[in-house]
């Protein structure tokens, strides 16, 4: 990786310069939401992009989701790339019927006629200390649905080239933000050519032998402590970063799980009915003899976000993590 | 801040709220309080022979296509059919109204509106058959798909025409929504955005009196839908819907205004679904033959067939002559159903995305399996 | 059928459309054009002097309030506060106009609404603070939970006073939200209803000019809020939101409507919001000192006290008495919020359902394991 | 189970009357939803509830289904017990938000002083011929959301004790009715006492020692299927019937799972992200040792709901199956 002209950025600002970018390139690229023109959006994601591009690009919608997921449908049957903000997870829920009865199937249901470039940000995941229905981790209710992609990123890097990526698809992307990674920095630069992620790639963030941590979004750097914490209790940890939910990298986990025989899932949001069972079921299909304890989930608790005074005891931290490991049957191994 | 912390404490006189302009004028925006009628009135005088003419020979075909789709449910060739019998005064004139270029928004009762546009009768009727979603593609007559969801389809309507607008085109987009749909919050969504935006949209609410089984007055308790438009800020127009050429004057005027950068418009056409709400439903649960009895009365096609024939604009051989043409089409229509159409179980695979991901490449492997397994237990 | 198949082919005169009857007449439903006011005008010599001092006084202590509530946010002992500086006339009223038995359904930035109508203020704050969502009982003051997600809690204000008209109770819900809140399908859908059903519902839309950083005029192209009303046959009705006794006449008169039969109100009163949209948001960036300072001028604590004091009501005492009362409410706020809230982690597994399921008995446990393994790690 | 006074009926007849009976017990119940008054229901479910209780107890609503479940959310508030109807599956995605962010929240967000006794009722599942939107298996989307009960009737006895349980409940129910379920018949009296079923309690509905098939709902008969022609390989295939998604029942599952070594989930709905994963998931966690093989999953494609005309091989029938059972990896038995 060239680290030439490279500088500290956040990852907002890493995805606002994804969208500017996409938008300088493409004029049919569009961006709308609640606040997103003159305030430059709560998170300030998309701060700048009104005054650079006029508010017929970077418009402030009215105060209804549906109708926003639905007009930007419109856009999209007439060839524009409408790039949705949703202001918090828990308000995305109203457009949730344009997601899935018709964002997710319009290609199919055309026969290809018509497709639907379209992307729906959404910051999700808690830690920020958000009041009730600022903290959702939705994801398990977008990976039940065909015909979305499902994407998030871990690091401002891939902020930007996933971001990219999502734009310049074909299909309905859902675009996860980790509320509490938009602060997260890095040296970071945007000129690399390279920068466009594709999209349905995991990748391997830390290699070791002797367990795989499964992770995603907020939750990888979690595991890239706990995987440093590990290697005093004598565990190498290999932490891989799904980035994208769907397609699912198949290739990628199982060649890691096939390495090491043991895996934990770990992601914020709840387990039951969670990204977590899918992802140890289908890892244990597919890796069956090569697994030396069953596949682990480590998740928030099966209840409503807490407060966020609460949300600490919620959330997976590295003492769960390394728990987890810890009842990956070690004694088999010797 | 308290009170005491205020600026300035001289002599103070109060003044209305500081936001408080004057804002738009309500009094356009309301509906007349009757229905817009043009047959047997005065009004009729002003509309050319060719157009009342026109719409008479489409009325007629709307009527046969419709009388012919409920055959074909019976004959097991279409799933369910939504007729719009009785309603093909709006069906027809939504799509007359509109030009090559604009855009139709039908919801799932209005393959007619769709057919009367230029559309396949076949491929319009593909949802219902069952043989796929979406039989057509929107670009080539540009009409969206039959949408289902009710209401639904209406910000798709609004975001198409700001689109357009966007890019400088001169398009219109019409929608069509039934009662039923304006209580759904996308109606209120989309009518919002639509006035906000002053999108080039005619919104034509087909209010047939009832939502399956619920009639009116438990869907709404407002004088009249066409009133609901008022609170988005753009008129609302009350029409006879069964007045070919009322509705066909009041949408052409909606189409022009939102062309010419007025804005959308709201349309309540006051009709009457004389079939059941499907083939599978049973009216006869939830109303009385009294109130069908009196609509067909009101008949769209009587109305405009007296008017053409007391002025002498037609007469038994025009009858004859749409009779006619209406039967051919149905013919055709009752041939082209007849044939079971061409199935690819592998279809099921090929437009979930743009690319096929390796997972759904694996599942159509195990379908492709699964079939060739089941040819060959038949083959045996 | 065809048209010839239609039966008798008499001589026709073409009649409006059957289902046409006059519905209910719009006019009375419309608003009137200027936002009803009282203060400063002849209309306040008809208002009691102890309601004009009471008002006055929650005015001063509601001001009062939310100038503490915001100083909690810097000293880190509130999480987030959505001040309603400047909106004081709208919750105070809000509260006041409602008997005991009846609901209030507060938004998010209502706060001050619920503590005006009884509830504990430590209470009320919780959400804010961040040791629970709800932190009191809403049957106790009948409040329901502070709302977050936009206008989802005016179905539930229509489905309470539904129930309890239905249970034969003569209760009557009030329910606030915002400018923005009025675009969304929830609030569409709860005004149907309530019409539809006639339910004993107050809306009460506080139209503070933006949502976050969106004005009005980029929310609605409506004359007025209130006249969304008309749209689903209620009377709308516009008030200076900044005039407490005008605001609370108006609601006064919805309640009472409501509570006789008459059915929903919806009232918008026109206001501002005098700070940023919480203390986490920068309102420099969307709008300009001017307006707010206009309003400034239009302060309703200022246009209460100028009434009262021109009409001997109210003195330099009066209004110290008023101060030191909202002084001592305000300095007992602080003290109960400088104290930690007590909390108990495993209260997270202790409401999700009526019985713990054997599922979160099992992460219960796994949590006070972690909870003992914490306390030892300190303990070391 | 004793048979006296036992008639045929359907399943539909057994929810009508679960619903009939509920509503002679306690005045607090009422029904509400599209058509449910007058019609009696499309699918004639609530027939005959408006003429005996009045309308005030079974009402047909506006057309909106975020006001339905909105407005019921209030009633209960007031301490009634609504059961709304939702028409089909998909139609129950406008109400998305009220059911996430409030009805599944209510009673911990106030700390149980708000409780939510409510039933949604969901004609889910596929194999009537319906046009697109009215044939959804959306079962993953409510198991992910904390606060939910979830529930299923596969058998008419269940339709009529699982409903009669459900609006008894405390707690909202989401009562998923399986439509192609809807004219199944059985032989069934609902006046036997015991006719209450309590939710969360699984059943086996064929004992079997090869493998287990874990299915619910409109999936049951088919597993019932292919167990009764998996007799001809050899195979003895016991069947748990889950009757209730959440809570769910690990010990009647993993009872049969530990007995038989061998395991396939079955249901209708999409696999990716769907109830499979998390059942395989959790299953393995607590039987890995007691495996023979991966537990494999039969579900429906990932992909958007099929027309009529091609529903059928996107639902699970006896052969797919039978090759799930084919593929539990028999040879380590030899
Ligand atoms: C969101 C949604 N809810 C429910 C349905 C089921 N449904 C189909 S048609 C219909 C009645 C529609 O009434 P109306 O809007 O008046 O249209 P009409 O059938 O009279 O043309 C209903 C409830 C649906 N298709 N979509
Ligand atoms: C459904 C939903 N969408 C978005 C938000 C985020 N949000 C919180 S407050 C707010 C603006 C509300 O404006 P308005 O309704 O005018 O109320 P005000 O803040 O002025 O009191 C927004 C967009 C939300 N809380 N709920
Ligand atoms: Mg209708
Ligand atoms: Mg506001």
């Amino acid at each position: 990786m060239t680290t030439v002209a490279a500088k500290p950025a956040t990852m907002a600002q890493a995805l606002q310069r994804a969208m500017r970018d996409a938008m300088a390139e493409d004029p049919s690229v569009h961006v709308l939401g609640e606040d997103v023109g003159t305030l430059g959006g709560v998170f300030r994601v998309t701060d700048g992009l009104a005054k650079e591009f006029g508010e017929d690009r970077c418009t402030d919608t009215p105060l209804a989701e549906a109708g926003i997921l639905g007009t930007a449908v419109g856009m999209a049957m007439y060839g524009l790339r409408p790039v949705v903000e949703m202001q918090f997870d828990a308000f995305a829920y109203p457009a949730f019927e344009q997601l899935i009865s018709h964002v997710s199937r319009m290609r199919n249901r055309t026969r290809g006629a018509m497709p639907m470039p379209l992307v729906v940000r959404v910051p999700y995941g808690g830690g920020i200390g958000g009041v009730e229905h600022h903290s959702d981790s939705s994801e398990a209710y977008y990976m039940a649905t065909p015909g979305l992609h499902v994407v998030t990123p871990a690091t401002v890097a891939d902020a930007y080239g996933l971001l990219r990526a999502a734009i310049a698809s074909d299909d309905p992307v859902v675009f996860l933000e980790p509320k509490r990674l938009y602060w997260s920095k890095a040296d970071w630069s945007p000129d690399r050519p390279e920068a466009v992620e594709p999209i349905g790639r995991a990748v391997v963030r830390r290699a070791g032998r002797s367990a795989t941590l499964i992770t995603y979004g907020p939750s990888l750097p979690v595991c890239l402590e706990a995987a440093e914490a590990a290697r005093a209790e004598g565990w190498e940890l290999e932490v891989v970063d799904l980035r994208s939910l769907v397609p699912f990298d198949d290739e990628t986990v199982c060649a890691s799980v096939r390495r090491t025989g043991r895996a934990v899932v770990v992601h914020e949001s709840a387990g039951f009915g969670g990204p977590g069972g899918e992802i140890a079921a289908r890892v244990t299909e597919r890796c069956f003899h090569h697994l030396e304890a069953p596949v682990l989930r480590v998740s928030g608790f099966d209840i409503p976000y807490p407060p966020p005074m609460l949300e600490r005891h919620h959330l997976p931290g590295v003492d769960r993590v390394l728990d987890a490991v810890a009842r990956l049957q070690w004694e088999a191994e010797s | 801040m308290t009170v005491q912390e205020l600026p300035g404490a001289a002599p103070y006189r109060p003044t209305p709220p500081p936001a408080w302009k004057p804002r738009t004028d309500p009094a356009p925006l309301l509906p007349d309080p009757e229905p817009y009628r043009v047959l047997g009135t005065d009004a009729a005088a002003g509309f050319s022979p060719e157009l009342l003419r026109r719409l008479y020979a489409e009325l007629v075909r709307g009527r046969r296509y419709n009388a012919q789709a409920t055959a074909l449910t019976k004959q097991g060739r279409l799933a369910v059919y939504p007729s719009s019998t009785g309603q093909e005064a709006c069906e027809v004139a939504a799509a007359l109204v509109l030009e090559d270029r604009d855009w139709l928004f039908p919801s799932y009762r209005d393959t007619l509106a769709a057919v009367a546009r230029g559309l396949d009768p076949v491929q319009a009727l593909t949802l219902l058959r069952g043989d796929w979603h979406t039989g057509y593609d929107p670009h080539e007559h540009r009409v969206a798909p039959l949408c289902t969801p009710l209401a639904t389809q209406l910000p798709h309507a609004v975001g198409l025409a700001h689109a357009a607008r966007l890019k400088g085109d001169d398009v219109v987009a019409l929608a069509m929504v039934g009662d039923g749909g304006t209580s759904e919050g996308d109606f209120h969504e989309a009518l919002n955005f639509a006035a906000v935006w002053q999108a080039p949209v005619v919104f034509l609410v087909q209010n047939n009196g009832f939502a399956i089984s619920v009639p009116l007055a438990k869907q709404t308790a407002a004088p009249s839908l066409a009133h609901k438009a008022v609170g988005y800020g753009m008129p609302g127009r009350l029409v006879d819907g069964n007045d070919a050429a009322a509705v066909h004057h009041v949408l052409s005027e909606a189409v022009a205004r939102a062309r010419r950068g007025g804005g959308p418009t709201l349309v309540e056409a006051v009709t009457y679904r004389i079939e059941a709400h499907t083939n599978a439903d049973d009216a006869t649960r939830y109303r009385g033959d009294s109130e069908v009895q009196a609509w067909r009365e009101h008949d769209p096609i009587r109305l405009l067939e007296q008017e053409l024939t007391e002025r002498g604009l037609l007469d038994e051989t025009g009858i004859r002559q749409a009779a006619e043409a209406a039967e051919a089409m149905a013919a055709r229509l009752r041939e082209r159903m007849n044939a079971d159409p061409e199935l690819d179980p592998m279809d099921l695979f090929a437009h979930v995305y743009a690319e096929q991901t390796a997972q759904l490449r694996e599942q159509a492997e195990q379908l492709r399996a699964e079939l060739a397994a089941e040819a060959e237990g038949d083959g045996r």
